[in-house]
Formats: structure tokens, sequence, C-alpha cells
């Protein structure tokens, strides 16, 4: 049985369908049974004349990151293609518009820059979209079809993904499927020179395939979310929009408000009545939600804040992915406020911390704030999702009968600083919340030993949460014990951290890495007994500040390495790696 | 001239390929742009009949890695296909609609598969042998033990019928003539030639004789899947019909450039055409003799091969006449078999 | 869309009720000229996109009538036709792929036209005017047709015994059957011409010129070019026609009429030609046609610059034919009993360009070698004869007839026209060169010109295309096998089109008279439509270039937004696809027909 | 009527001696091929050339938006600020410099929905700003959501069940707030939309200019060039442009939205106020005006 590892990446202008024919692609592949990790790159403008990028990597075998080397570029356009020739690999195949329509300068067709050991395939990508439908917008299906002929592949899988993506558009399916077929034709007639090979899928991989922020609206829905608010921003929106198909199916609310204020404002006072109640926004919304998940938390009211980052600061680039939103999200807001900070790793992870952020939202009783980023939400994988939810459908602590009445405390001190919470509706509960200081009943006190005393209760109650149930707070991968090289990593991009310790054991470097998932509170002692380990340890990130290597130096104390990129582009296995094999040596040379 | 020298070369043969390494070590800080309509990087076209043998990959035929265009700085350009070449103004146009400028350009596109007009609309019947992959396909298409009609019979043909006879196909040649080309045979000697062919254990039919060939048909259901109809009414099966009739000068994009052309491009014994210019080497050209008056073909890898080199050594400077250094004999050997010296290159 | 054009009627006003203009503005007039690029090359200006949409709709007889506007005889041009507007048909240019097959489907309105087909003849008043044309060629049916029309008496002389010149003796009829012939000359010629058939002219006849200026009010001398040019040969040979030392050794065109005047001619074996026009080529398939085995025709310089249609070399090749270039005959090889054994030819190469966009072939010294060949049929073209002319008329250094601005001999009342003035050329243009005789002669007789060429410019409601049609592939035309055609001298090759493939044809016109324009005051400058171009033929711009005569030239581009003046449709670029008049969200593109009319001038 | 050929160089020798192309950048707009905002940024150049404002004393101030993008499209000072605080930013330039010409572009979601808060408060200050709202009904540049001008039932990816919230009318409200000049145009007419930018931008005081445009990529059934081109209509006859009651009449009608001038009126600007402080500061009892 041949494994299949190919990685395919679309290029072109926004506006060609670069996007639509990577996710027809991944759609299509995985329900053949393959695994896909996928994720597209796109610019501000809607059309115009920037610049997409889809990846997608297929393969049998569980992977963690897309690879350094595509095996397959298609160019819908030259001057978007030309600089991605380099990423193919020898024997790769270069697929792209065979005639410019417009003379071309020496060198500004595709063809000029294909690598001596890669193969080329022109292919009259335009002419057959104009030829089958008489219009120019179905070159992304030509392509589509020609790499499924090109390759062998079955057209039945794409025939469904077509139909049921085309479903209420008329005769737009029929169109596309005919401009599939001249494509697929003629990469079935094309004689094959390059060496990618499609092995079966294998044992059939039942998945669902998901981006993150679909993922983070499964899981919303799964957790039993009652309202949703949220203002439009990149790249957090799809998770409004995936709940605004999804939620008013189960007679649950949505409202788009006029801005993020008003989004964590609605949160909040939803969240108030004891309903699951969540915003969604990035970096610029999470800043303008500041002042109010102040409030969330003096109030004590459950929220839960899904932040996608992005590049920043200010508007930034708003397309491009970044981890820079790490200490915005730890300590954004005035006063001492704290709050849950949890990072989900993958795909699969979104959709559990997402549940799980509900959970503990209400068992704590405080906003939980889950931080993604471009790369995480947009990025598709095939995920094996629960048959059944697995999350709790009521974490609140519950109120015991006698608790109600006269003496209600609704922010009574406890064992573990949680309190019992009424809620609207619930004779003799009657309480009132504030932004004010208060007392255990809830009145507005400024008394210093109350104001400690509620400060500590806010900031101990949390601490819980690292020991919350069935919940990865953080994870060990690679070589047990003392290692060499150690790397820790969070977020999006754990994955390429995972990739490139998985390609240092095999180069010979003793080398464990470990994901953190919670960031707040941190798993102080897990990550010190980590770093311990190691003899070096290496913090890769997207920021530029090294947020987190900050983070994890002032609640450890331990030295770490950083490796920082703010190229608004996810992380380089190969150069993760680098940075490994650098430190191994030096670790080598200190001790010879 | 404070850009480099571009340096085109059209063509990635025997002739291009030894140019494009001549022009970088004479011209080390040139631009050599090599152009091909070819997806493989230079491959040995005599090996192609080891496609018969089984040999499948393209990779094991390439003379070249890839290495080696990146470390002589030679810009290979595959799937590319010239359209027209403007003398004049010293550019060439792109069939996908890229214009590139020269300084000094060297047609090495060679020469393609001649094809008798009258059999021209059986060509879909037929399985070329040009390219690598018309090798495949015509392997593909040939059952173990199969039958192969050889139609013509060069040199190229008869070379590959040795091949395919050594590994127990059955071959039938239809001699007409150009039966042997580019080889001239006299009249008489002809019927030795023939001979020994059937010595060698090809099947000879002589064509001329059957009114030369009138058709290539499909085979009806349940026959071998393709018949030759000869005038006379008689007709041969086999599994695939392969035409050999020599070759012709691949020059279309010549056309209007205003370069002279015949049969092939004119050139000088510098190898130069009428533009200053531009060059030509290999079998697109006829170079003309001050011995005998005439314009002459040169065939053979050797020829080629040294064409490119001399080409390439006159565009930088020398001034150096061409003298074939392959012969185009073909001989008899003593024990009656056909000796060819472009069969010489193993 | 269906117009009934009716020019009697014409400015200003409407057609069939579409208000249209008439303009003969430089600007507009030199648009039409540079955009149909089929019609500028016909040497008749047949109007060439309006007969293929005709035939796109179904309507052959129309097209039929707008082909016989402009050449009397749609039906036999639809076969011979040299057709220059293929070479420049727009759907040929690099990048659009193959010309229209204009040719095939002028053939196809003549043999698809309906059966009671009615032809349509805008009669003027009798004037009382006698004209006399000598020569039934194609320039002399064509002048006689239109002199006719115009209201003059005209008699017609021929000294052959049926009308028709060249293209019934000297074309072969297999590619030009004479029924075919036959009924378009009786059409052209049934307006009441006295057609007077055996009738020489001249020095030794009973009809000197001398009396044919008394008798009548003009003539017009077409008498073609029918005399074959001697073949130059050196050594023994220099000044010698070999013709008339060797039985094996004809003038090709000679050898043509003979047969066509159903002579019995026969060749050898081995059959070399030289030259390479039609006539040459015509020779070399005749000669197939009867019995050679092998047949070459030897050529000066090379197939690339030889005057004939790729599809006429390629059919002959098919028949066996073999072409051999760079070599100019020098001699002949005769045996003892004084028969052919072969020529001998020298080796040429190529110099420079002659006029007319020939090469040069220049001898190599000492390069002499011999073909051998046991017939030789010798077409390296035809010239004029004058000693038939009984007065002195004035000749030019090529020993044709001077003629002046008003197509008139020095001699009062005399004319020429066609071949016999310019020497061969090409049926269309012989047909071209007639009717401009006629048109010199009625100007002469009546005081002034009777019509001009003026733009009218008409709306079209939409594109009348799709984009898809650009993507038909040519229509071949079918042809007999090989085999079967060499077995007759008549069966014509060429079988025509079906309606299907003619019908296929006709919608891969671009239509190029249709102009597309962007009302610049209405544009928003918004770019959808260069979007959707299928080319580089819309275009920001910032000016456009005058030519001398008052036409534009080429656009400027803008390459900076402060700079682009207007978006403007580039109509040499635009191949009438319709994508962006379907798309303009301000609907600010129009489409007008814009073709050349006759007006009366009164 | 008889086809009229256009001759190019005649028309390009017109626009280019009006002067109008030095109004704009050397950028090319990057809105969707079709953008009705194009013969926005089109209509400024030759409103301002007309009006004889150099480029030098402009500035145009946007927000966040497809329509934001307007200032670097013309050669004119800019300020591309926050998303919604168009208004904000541009208070202060003229607070700043009473002698620029300050114009605001921004969209429908940019103006009523983010920045709803600051329409009023710029309105009944009068300050004397051009504020050219493009509305097109829709979240263009994140791709297609409900706006607050978006029709009921307009079916967006953020209402899937379709829009059920009633529709803002900005006329109405900008009459409400006390704009002094509000007029309404349609980007498929491109002389009027550039005649009433002119005349908004010579108004003293706040004038709002509502331009109709399509959102050709993500709305495909409602402001359609050919639905918008429907609807559409011309002033009535004898509209009296002093009526405020009238001007709210005839903007409740929205069914048929006309174009042109609703309502205009003369009253202190912010600068006179600012003036008119000042002067009360300094004691000057006769600047004291009747404010009746």
């Amino acid at each position: 049985m041949n494994k299949t590892d190919i990685q395919i990446a679309i290029c072109g202008s926004a506006g060609e369908g670069t996007i639509a024919a990577g996710d027809i692609l991944r759609s299509a592949l995985a329900g053949a049974g393959y695994r896909i990790i996928a994720f597209d790159a796109y610019p501000a403008e809607i059309r115009g004349f920037g610049k997409c990028v889809a990846r997608l990597r297929v393969t049998t075998e569980q992977a963690y990151s897309l690879k350094e080397k595509s095996d397959v570029l298609v160019c819908l356009n030259d001057d978007h293609g030309i600089p991605h020739i380099g990423e193919v690999r020898d024997y790769g195949a270069v697929i792209y518009e065979e005639k410019s329509i417009v003379p071309l300068a020496e060198g500004a067709h595709v063809s000029a820059h294909i690598l001596p050991g890669q193969v080329p395939y022109p292919v009259p990508i335009r002419e057959l979209s104009e030829r089958t439908t008489g219009a120019v917008r179905s070159r992304n299906m030509v392509v589509v079809g020609y790499i499924a002929g090109l390759f062998g592949l079955s057209r039945e899988p794409f025939y469904k993904i077509v139909d049921a993506k085309f479903k209420n558009k008329g005769s737009v399916a029929v169109q596309n499927r005919k401009a599939f077929d001249a494509g697929y034709d003629l990469g079935a007639a094309t004689f094959k020179l390059d060496d990618v090979q499609f092995g079966a899928p294998g044992e059939m991989f039942h998945a669902t395939m998901l981006n993150g922020n679909a993922a983070v609206a499964r899981g919303c829905l799964d957790a039993g979310i009652d309202t949703f608010f949220g203002y439009p921003i990149t790249p957090a929106t799809t998770i409004m929009e995936k709940l605004a198909s999804e939620m008013p199916k189960r007679g649950k609310r949505l409202l788009q408000t006029e801005d993020e204020i008003a989004a964590i404002a609605t949160t909040i006072g939803a969240g108030y009545t004891g309903a699951r109640a969540a915003t969604a926004t990035s970096g610029p919304g999470l800043a303008l939600m500041s002042e109010m998940l102040g409030l969330g938390v003096m109030a004590e009211v459950p929220s839960v804040v899904f932040v996608s980052q992005r590049g920043g600061p200010a508007t930034g680039i708003p397309t491009k992915t970044e981890q820079a939103d790490l200490n915005i999200a730890l300590h954004g807001g005035h006063g001492d406020a704290p709050r849950i900070v949890i990072a989900p790793t993958n795909v699969d992870g979104c959709y559990r911390c997402a549940g799980k952020a509900f959970e503990m939202a209400e068992r704590y009783q405080t906003p939980v704030i889950v931080l993604l980023d471009l790369y995480l939400s947009n990025r598709y994988e095939t995920v094996a999702l629960p048959a059944k939810s697995p999350f709790e459908a009521d974490s609140d602590k519950p109120l015991a009968k006698q608790d109600l009445g006269a003496g209600y405390k609704r922010f009574a001190y406890t064992d573990d600083h949680v309190s019992p919470r009424a809620l609207p509706g619930m004779a003799g509960g009657m309480h009132v919340v504030t932004g004010l200081e208060h007392n255990e009943l809830g009145r507005v006190n400024e008394q210093p030993d109350v104001h400690e005393a509620m400060s500590r209760k806010r900031h101990e109650k949390l601490k819980a949460a690292l020991s919350h149930p069935d919940f990865t707070v953080y994870k060990r991968f690679g070589d047990e014990g003392q290692v060499d090289v150690g790397i820790l990593g969070w977020g999006s991009s754990f994955g390429e951290c995972l990739e490139a310790m998985f390609l240092a054991r095999r180069e010979g470097i003793r080398c464990a890495a470990l994901k953190v998932v919670m960031l707040s509170p941190f798993p102080v002692d897990a990550v010190t007994a980590f770093l311990d380990d190691c003899g070096a340890v290496l913090v890769p990130e997207l920021n530029y500040q090294g947020q987190f290597a900050q983070l994890v130096q002032a609640e450890t104390c331990r030295p770490v390495h950083r490796y920082n990129r703010v190229t608004g582009t996810p992380l380089r296995v190969e150069d993760i790696y680098a940075e490994v094999r650098r430190l191994a040596l030096a670790a080598t040379r200190k001790a010879a | 001239m404070s850009t480099p020298r571009h340096h085109v070369v059209i063509g990635s043969g025997v002739a291009g390929n030894q140019a494009a390494e001549t022009l970088r070590q004479r011209d080390p800080e040139s631009r050599v742009t090599m152009i091909t309509v070819s997806k493989l990087p230079f491959f040995n076209r005599y090996d192609l009949p080891r496609v018969f043998r089984g040999e499948r990959d393209w990779r094991k035929f390439v003379i070249y890695p890839a290495e080696y265009y990146l470390d002589n700085r030679i810009a290979l350009r595959r799937a590319t296909k010239v359209v027209n070449v403007d003398g004049a103004r010293r550019t060439l146009t792109l069939e996908h609609n890229e214009t590139v400028r020269f300084d000094t350009l060297l047609v090495a596109s060679g020469a393609s598969a001649y094809m008798p007009a009258e059999l021209a609309e059986y060509q879909p019947l037929m399985h070329g042998f040009g390219a690598f992959r018309d090798a495949i396909a015509a392997a593909d298409a040939l059952p173990k033990d199969g039958h192969v009609i050889l139609m013509g019979g060069d040199t190229i043909g008869l070379d590959l019928g040795r091949t395919l006879l050594d590994v127990g196909y059955r071959v039938t040649v239809i001699a007409e003539k150009h039966t042997f080309w580019p080889h001239e045979i006299k009249a008489e000697e002809r019927p030795l030639y023939i001979e020994a062919l059937a010595k060698m254990g090809f099947e000879v039919i002589d064509g001329h004789a059957r009114g030369e060939i009138a058709a290539v048909r499909a085979g009806a259901p349940g026959l071998a899947p393709r018949r030759v109809v000869f005038h006379d009414g008689s007709e041969i099966h086999g599994d695939i019909v392969m035409p050999f009739f020599g070759v012709a000068p691949a020059l279309d994009f010549m056309l209007g450039s205003g370069v002279d052309i015949e049969r092939g491009l004119l050139v000088q014994p510098s190898l130069r055409t009428t533009n200053e210019a531009i060059y030509a080497a290999g079998d697109v050209c006829q170079i003309w003799s001050d011995a005998d008056k005439r314009y002459h073909f040169y065939h053979g890898w050797k020829n080629v091969r040294a064409m490119g080199e001399l080409a390439a050594r006159n565009i930088t400077g020398a001034d150096e006449p061409w003298v074939p250094i392959q012969d185009e004999s073909l001989q008899l050997s003593a024990d009656g078999r056909i000796r060819s010296p472009f069969w010489e290159y193993a | 869309m269906s117009v009934v054009v009716n020019l009697k009627d014409a400015p200003p006003g409407s057609v069939a009720g579409i208000e249209v203009a008439y303009s003969d503005d430089p600007r507009d007039s030199g648009w039409v000229a540079k955009n149909i690029p089929c019609q500028h090359a016909c040497p008749a200006g047949t109007n060439i996109p309006a007969y293929i949409r005709a035939i796109a709709e179904g309507r052959h007889g129309d097209a039929y009538e707008i082909n016989r506007e402009a050449n009397v005889l749609p039906g036999v041009l639809g076969r011979i036709c040299s057709r220059p507007c293929e070479s420049a048909c727009r759907h040929g240019w690099p990048g659009n792929g193959e010309p229209v097959g204009i040719c095939n489907l002028k053939r196809t309105a003549a043999d698809m036209k309906h059966a009671g087909h009615r032809i349509t003849e805008k009669l003027y008043s009798p004037t009382g005017k006698r004209v006399a044309i000598v020569g039934a060629g194609p320039a002399g049916v064509a002048a006689a047709h239109d002199l006719s029309v115009l209201g003059h008496d005209v008699t017609l002389f021929e000294r052959e015994g049926h009308p028709g010149g060249m293209l019934r003796y000297g074309i072969p009829a297999f590619r030009l059957p004479r029924d075919i012939l036959e009924v378009e000359l009786h059409n052209a010629l049934r307006l009441g011409v006295e057609l007077r058939l055996g009738e020489g002219i001249g020095k030794g006849t009973a009809t000197p010129v001398a009396r044919l200026l008394q008798d009548y009010d003009a003539v017009l001398l077409t008498a073609g070019c029918m005399a074959p040019l001697p073949l130059p040969l050196e050594g023994e040979w220099k000044n010698r026609d070999p013709a008339d030392v060797c039985a094996d050794i004809e003038h090709g065109l000679p050898f043509l009429m003979a047969l066509h005047r159903d002579e019995k001619k026969a060749v050898r074996k081995r059959v070399a030609v030289v030259g390479a026009g039609f006539t040459a080529l015509d020779c070399a398939r005749v000669a197939s046609r009867l019995g050679a085995q092998e047949v070459i025709i030897h050529i000066r310089t090379a197939e690339e610059y030889i005057p004939v249609t790729k599809e006429e070399i390629f059919e002959a090749k098919r028949e066996g034919v073999r072409i051999r270039g760079l070599r100019t005959p020098v001699g002949i090889e005769l045996d003892a009993d004084g028969r052919l054994t072969g020529v001998r030819f020298v080796q040429n190469r190529l110099g420079g360009w002659r006029d007319g966009g020939r090469r040069q072939a220049i001898p190599i010294p000492g390069s002499e070698f011999i073909e051998p060949c046991d017939t030789l049929l010798i077409a390296i073209g035809q010239k004029t004869v004058n000693d038939f002319l009984d007065i002195p008329v004035e000749l030019d250094r090529w020993q044709n007839v001077r003629i002046g601005e008003n197509g008139m001999t020095s001699v009062k009342g005399l004319f020429a026209a066609g071949d016999y003035v310019t020497g061969p050329t090409t049926v269309i243009e012989a047909i071209g060169r007639g009717r401009q005789g006629a048109a010199r002669v009625d100007t002469w007789l009546m005081g002034h010109p009777r019509r001009r060429k003026v733009v009218r410019i008409m709306p079209v409601a939409g594109p009348l295309r799709e984009r898809a049609f650009d993507f038909i592939g040519r229509q071949e035309m079918p042809t007999e096998p090989p085999n079967e055609r060499i077995r007759s001298r008549t069966l014509e090759v060429e079988t025509g089109l079906s309606t299907e493939t003619s019908h296929e044809e006709a919608k891969r016109c671009y239509l190029c008279n249709l102009n597309y324009q962007i009302d610049v005051d209405r544009c928003i400058y918004c770019r959808a439509c260069i979007e959707v171009a299928p080319r580089a033929c819309i275009k920001l711009v910032e000016g456009v270039d005058m030519e001398a005569d008052g036409s534009y030239g080429k656009l400027r581009e803008a390459k900076e937004w402060n700079r682009v003046g207007a978006i403007w449709i580039d109509n040499n670029e635009c191949i009438r696809c319709g994508a962006c008049f379907k798309v303009c969200p301000v609907k600010c593109i129009s489409i007008t027909r814009n073709e050349f009319v006759e007006v009366d001038q009164p | 009527m008889a086809p009229q050929p256009i001759y190019l160089e005649e028309k390009l020798k017109e626009i280019q001696e009006s002067g109008r192309l030095v109004y704009r950048s050397k950028a090319m707009p990057t809105w969707c091929p079709g953008c009705g905002y194009f013969s926005m940024v089109d209509g400024l150049p030759g409103a301002l050339n007309d009006l004889g404002i150099a480029p030098k004393d402009t500035v145009v101030v946007s927000g966040i938006g497809c329509s934001s993008r307007f200032p670097f499209f013309v050669n004119t000072y800019g300020f591309h600020s926050l998303h919604g605080r168009a208004l904000p930013v541009a208070t202060g330039i003229k607070t700043a410099n009473d002698a620029l010409t300050v114009i605001v572009v921004g969209g429908d979601g940019d103006g009523f929905a983010i920045g709803g808060g600051h329409v009023p408060h710029a309105a009944r200050r009068n300050i004397d700003i051009t504020y050219l709202l493009f509305d097109n009904g829709i979240y263009g540049l994140t791709k297609g959501q409900t706006s607050p001008t978006s029709a009921i039932n307009f079916h967006t990816t953020t209402s899937p069940y379709d829009n059920l919230d009633q529709p803002l009318n900005p006329l109405l409200m900008l009459l409400t707030y006390g704009a002094t000049w509000v007029g309404q145009a349609y980007a498929g007419q491109p002389q009027q939309l550039e005649e009433l930018m002119k005349e908004a931008i010579a108004h003293r005081g706040f004038s709002y200019l509502h331009i109709l445009s399509p959102c050709v990529t993500f709305d495909k059934t409602d402001r359609t060039y050919v639905n918008l081109g429907e609807l559409v209509c011309d002033m009535p006859p004898g509209h009296d442009t002093s009526n405020l009651s009238a001007a709210m009449a005839l903007a409740m009608d929205t069914a048929h939205p006309a174009l042109g001038v609703y309502y205009k009126t003369e009253r202190a600007t912010l600068a006179d106020n600012f003036e008119e402080i000042v002067r009360r500061a300094a004691g000057d009892a006769a600047a004291k005006r009747a404010t009746g």
C-alpha cells in the first residue's frame, strides 16, 4: 500500500476562484478518505489584484502541519504564481495557464521560471473554461478537474462536492461539472512525467473536514450555546457565519451587533441570565472589548470570547496570521482582571476548547478567552469528532435550596472561591451585579480588606481550571526523560513544532516537545518540570516580542531560547528544526 | 554593452546542448537561454529503443541532472514553443505570448518525422517515435510477441527494428525509396541490402512492387488492430504501424523571419544564416558546400554535436568552417550484415 | 436581426425601419478600411462579413447577392479564388487560430441558394450609348455586366468559341466544373449583352479596332495576358524556344488551352514542370491525371514563397506531385532521336526581396546538374500581346498599353482594363479591374461619376455572436480520395461544405464590420469590461495617433489613473465577442454596423 | 435615433483640457470591476475641478470599508482612519483649520452601524464638511454581511434566514439630525452624481449626499444596477428644497428613491459658533445674534 503524502498549492488572484478550487479539492479528497491539512492565504481586497494561495496536504497518516515543499503547484495567474515556483520539489508538477491574452515581457510567464528538476504542465485553462461554459469564471474548476485527471483520481467525489456546493445555483453546477470534465479529460490524456503518486486512501478515515472556526462553531453547538453576539471581523467572522446558519435551527439566538463594544456587552448580559453566551472577534475587537471584559471579571458573569489573532497592531496585516495577542488576552484591560485563556493547537483542539470554554466560564464564573489565529481559524483538517457531545450541559456551581432567600450571598467566600450563582427568574435569588467593587452580597463596598479579599477570590478561583476534568492543559511528545533539546509551543504553531521535533528525532537528536494549551492560569509546575528535563529549550512563536517566552520565563524563572517570526505566514518546520539542531550542536560542544 | 549578451538556443537536443555548453564556456558573462517544446530536459534519443526493453522511467534517459543547468546558468525553458522570430528586431515570440529579445540566436530545433502527404490522413492510425511519450505509447500498444510494421524504414526505424527483433517481436519492413534514409544507395546494390535486412530477421515487403503504399486502416473486429493496404489490393496486418520516412526540418516558426529557407535553414559553412545574428545547427540546417556548390544536410549525432559546438564557437568570435566528422556511408560487412555509422553510438 | 438593404432609397433616413447615419468622415471610412481586413484585401471589395452573416442566418440567396454586388461570378470564385481575404482574416492573426474559410463559404452561398433563386439587378435607365468590349475573360465579363446595368448597349467580342477566357481555357475542370461556369457567365451577360464568339479583333480580321472606334461610343480592351513567357536558357539554348524543337516540351498555358478545347493531349512517364504559379500546379495535376508516374515541379526559390494557396499545394502533393526548390533551368538534354531525357538546372541561393513579396533566386556558378525527365511543361508566366492593334497606341516599358487615370489609352474612346493592362494577376483582381474599367468608361461617357462610396452606420441591438463561437475549429473542405481523382479529368476534387459545416464555419466569422464603442461621457471607468475581455482589446487610453489620411492609428495606453482619459475598445484587437457589451453596468457600450455602401450621385 | 459616431480624440481632448485629471491619483482604483464606487471616484475630481478648489486645500477623510479606500484614488490630502471614526477625525481637522475643504467618505456600515453614534452630532453641529455616504446596503470588505441599510428579507451570510430588521432611512435621519443640505444620487447616473457632489461641497454647512450604489460582488439580487436603475426617479416637479416636511415626505418614499436635492437651508456652522463664542468671551454684546 502506497502511503500518500502530497501537498498541493493553488495560487492566483483573489476572485479567480483560487480558494474555492482549494476547497473543492480538499473536500473531495477528504470525501475520498484521505486526511487533510489545508490553509489558505488571501488578501484584504475582495477582488482587485491581491494574491491568494490555497495549500492542502493530503496524507494517509496523521500530519501536523503543512510541508515546506509542495508536490504540485497550480498557477492561475503568472504574477502570483512565479514567486511560488521555488516551493515545488524536484519532480513535482507545476500546472499553469498555457497562454497569455496580453503580450508578456520576457520572464513574465510562469514557464520562464520553472526549475530544471520540476515538471511543467501548461494547460489552456482559460480557453477550456470559455469553451465549456462561455465564461472565464470556471477556470478554477478546469484546474481541479485537470489535477484529478492527471493524478488518476476518481471523478465521483468531485461531482458530489460540486453538486452540493452549487445546489441552489441553477445551472452553475452543471456548468462547473462541464468545466471539471474538460479539465479532467485533458489531465487524464496528459503524459505524466512527475512522480506525484496518490496511493489508495488506505483504511477509510471517516472524518469531517473542518477549519478551526467551523470546529469552534461545532464545539459551541455541542456545548449547547444559547446566544451569540458578534461583529464581522477577519478572521473571526466565519464563526458567526457558521453559527448564524446553525443556531436558529436549534432554537438559539444570534445577533449581529453594531460593533464589538455592543457585542461583548450583550454577551455578558445574556451570560448574566444563565444562558451560554459567546462572541468572536480578533485583536482590534478584543481591544475594544477590554473594558467590558473587566466588567465580566468584576461581576463574575460567565462569557466566552473567541479571539482569532491576526497581524497587528492597529489594522495591521488583517489577512495574515500572528500570535501577538497573547498579552492582551492575558492582561488586556484595566485593573487586576484575571481570566481563563486557552489556546488550541489544531482543529480538533478548536472543537474541544470551544466546548470546554463554556464549562469553565460557568464553573469558574469568569470570562474565558479562547485564542486562535488566522492560521488555525482558516486551516482545514480532517478530524474525527465524537458522535455525542462530550461537554457538560450545565457546569454551574450547584445552588442548594437553603442558599436562596434572605441570606443569599451572590459573592460569598467559599473554599473553592466560587460562589453559588442565582439566575434571574429564580425565586429568592435576587441580587445586583455591578462593576463597582462589592461585598459578598454584591453591595458596593470600597473597604481595603474587601477589595483585597475579593481580588484574591477572583484570582484564586481560577486555579481549579488547571485540573478541569477531561481537559488537556498541556501534553508532552517525543523522548521521555532527559533530552538535549525541548520545544515549548502553543497555539496554531505547535503543529510545526511537533513536525520539527519528529524531524530532529529522525536525525538522531534527543528531543521532546511540550504543548501548553492553558495559558492562564499557567501550569507552572508542569512546565518547570519539562524545562528541567531539557538541556536547552526553544520557544517558537509568531510574534516579535516572544510573548509566550516572556510568560514562561516570568512564571518559571528558567531561561529559554526564543524563535520569533512575524512574516504573517505560519512558522516553517525546517526553520524550527534548524534552531533545534543549532541548540543540539551547542550542547554537544559544551559537553565535549 | 551594460547588460550581458543574451544567447538564445532553440532546441534542447544534441546540437542545442552542445552549443549551450560551449557558449557558457566561451562567454562566461553572457545569459544563455535554451528553449524547447519538450517537457523533458535533454535526453538521449538514441536510447529510446530501450523503452521496448521495459525501461519506462524517463529520468534514466536524461543526460544531465537538474543541477547541471543551474550550475552552468543555462536557463532551460521547457514546454515552450517559439512561434515567430523577428530577425530584424532580434526578438522571438513564444506561443504563450511572451516576447524574448536575443543578441544571438542559434536554431537547433532539429527535425521531425517526415510524413508523405498521401499518408497524412492516416497519421492517427500510426505510432510515431520522435518523443519519449511516443515511444511509451507505441510500447503500450504492442502486445507481447506482437507484430510491428515499419513503413519506409529509415536508419532510425531500422535501429529500432533491431531492438524489436532482439526482444522477440515480429517486424515487417515495407521498403520504398526512404528505406535506409539518409544513406543513398545505388540502385544496383539495393537488392543486396534488402536481402541483408531479411537475414537480420526482418520480414521485408517491396512496396514498390505493390504500387507503393496506399492506405493504413484500422483492423476489423477479431483481426490485428492495423492493416496496410497496397495499391495492388493486397494487405498485411500488424499490431502497430510506425512510419520511418526520414525527417523534415522543424522550422515553421522561422517562416517570415527573413532568414533564407529551402527545405532547411540555409547556412554558410560558418553555420550562419542570412541574418548575422542567427545561426543554425543540426538537422534543421542545410549547409552550403563550396566543394560541390550545393546545400547539404548532415545527420548523425556526431555531426550534429559538432555543428552545435561549431555554431557556438562562431557565435562567440571564432570563424571556422564546417567539416563533417561522421561519414554517411552504409556498408555491408563480409558476413552480410548492414553497418550504419549512425548506429555507432552505444 | 434581418435587414433588407435598399440602396436606391438610401441616404438619409432608415433601412428597414432602423435609423442609419451616413458618413464620409475619414475617421469613419478609415475605420472601415482598416477594421475589415478581408474586405480590404479583396481586390473586388466584397462585403465579406455581411455575406457570412447572411449564411449564418441561413439566407444563402442574400449572401449570393451580396457577393454579386462586387463579383458577378461567386460560384466560380468560391472555388478558384486565390483568397487574399483569408490571408488577411482577423481570425488568422497570431493567437486567434485559423482564418475563416471565406472562399468555401462563398461557394456555399452559390451552391446552397434556393433552386428558384432570383437575381437582383439594379438597372439604370438606358443611355443610348454603345460600348464594345474585347475579350470575354473575367475582366471583360465583369465590365460587360456593369456597363449593361448602367444602361449602355454592350457588345462583347471573343476570339474563342466560348466566353470565360482563362476560367474556361486555363483552369482544369477538376477545380472548376464547367456547368457552374456556364450558369454564372450566362447570368452576367444576359442583360442584353451582345456576345460575338469566334470573332477576333484587329489586324487581319473583319473588325479592326479603328472600325470599332467608329461604330461604338467607347471601346474597352480586356484581352488578358495569354502569351506564354519563353524560358530563358543558356549556352546552346540561349534565345531558343525548346518547345519549337522538341515534341516532349510544351508551354503550360497552350497545353491546358488545347486540352480544354478538347484536343487530345498526352504526357510521358516522368514529367517536369517549371514555374511556380497556379498554372504550373494545374499543369502538374493534369499531368498526374494523364497518367504520368512522376511529376515534379521545379521552382527557383522555395515553397515558402510561391504565390499559390497552401491548400492547393497540399492537394497537389496528395496527388503525388513533388516540389523541388532552389533551381533554375539552364538547358535541355535530348537524346539522339531528339527526345527529351532531362533538364539541366543550376543550383540557386536565395537573394533579397523583389517587388510584390517574392524572393530573388541567385544562381550559383558551377553548380549545374541534370534532372532526368521525358516531358517538360513550361509555366513560368504570361504576357500580353499587342500585335493585333491596327492603330498606334502608346505602350509602357513592359509593352502593356498605358492608361491614364480615367482608364483611357492614348486613343480617345479606347479604354483598357484587367490583366491586359496590369500583366498577369488573379481572377478576383481581374474582376475588380474590369469593374473599375467599366466605371471609368461610364464616367467618361456620362461626364461625371454616377456612384460614390460612403460609410453607412447602422445600430445593432446586441452582439450577434457568442464567445463559444471563437473555439469552433475551421471546417476543412472535404475532397475526393486521391485515388479517385487521378482517374478522372473532370471529377471536382473539392466536394463542398455541408449545410452543418458551412453553418459552423459562418459562425466563426468575427463580423469585423461591427464597431464597438464606449460612450466616454457615460463610462464610469469601472473596468468590468476589461475583466471579461478575451484579449488585450480594451484599454485605458490617454491618446490616439492620427494617420496622415485622417484615420485613427495606434492607441496610447495610460498606466496611471490620472492619465486615463478614456476606456476605449481597440477595434484592431477586438474580436467582437460581445462580452464587454453584456457586462457594462451603465450600458455605455454601443454596437454599430459600419460598412461601405455605394450611393447614387445624380 | 440615428447613431452618432463617437470620435475618440475629441473626447480625450475635452477630458484632458478640463483639468479634472489633476484631481486623480496615480493609483488605479482596486474595487471589483463594475463597482458603483468607480463613478464616485470619477465624480469628485470633476466636482472639485468645476468649483476651482485646489487639491492642496482639500482633505478627504474615511473610515474602514470598501468605499473608505477612496482617499487613495484622489490626489488630495487624505486621512484613512479607523472603522466608523471618520467623522470625528474630520471634525478635528475642520476645527483646527477652517480654510480646508473637508470631505468625508464612507459606506453604510461604517457610517450607520459602528459609526452611527457620530453622525447625529456632526449634523447638529452643522460642521462645514461634506459627507458622501456610499450606500450599497451590504458589508463588502468582510465579504457580504447585512448592513443597517440592507433591505428586509435580504439574504446574506449572517442573515441566512433573511434579514428581518427594518433598514435605516439615512435621508430621513439626516433631515431629522439637522443636516443643512441633504441630497441623493445614484452611481449609475454619473453626470448627475457629479453635479450633486459639486453642490454639496459648495454648500456652507454640513452637507449630506446619499449615493445609492450596487455591490456587484456580493449582492446579486437586491441593489443591482438593473434594479436600482428601474427604481430611481427624478425629483417631483416643483419640489421646494426649503420645505423640510416636503423633504421628509419625499425621503419616506423609499420605494421610489428620488435623485436630487431634498433640502437645503442656511444656519450657523460649527465654525460660526466657535467665532460667536470667541466674540461672546470677548464681551462683544453687539455680536449677540438673535437665535430665533
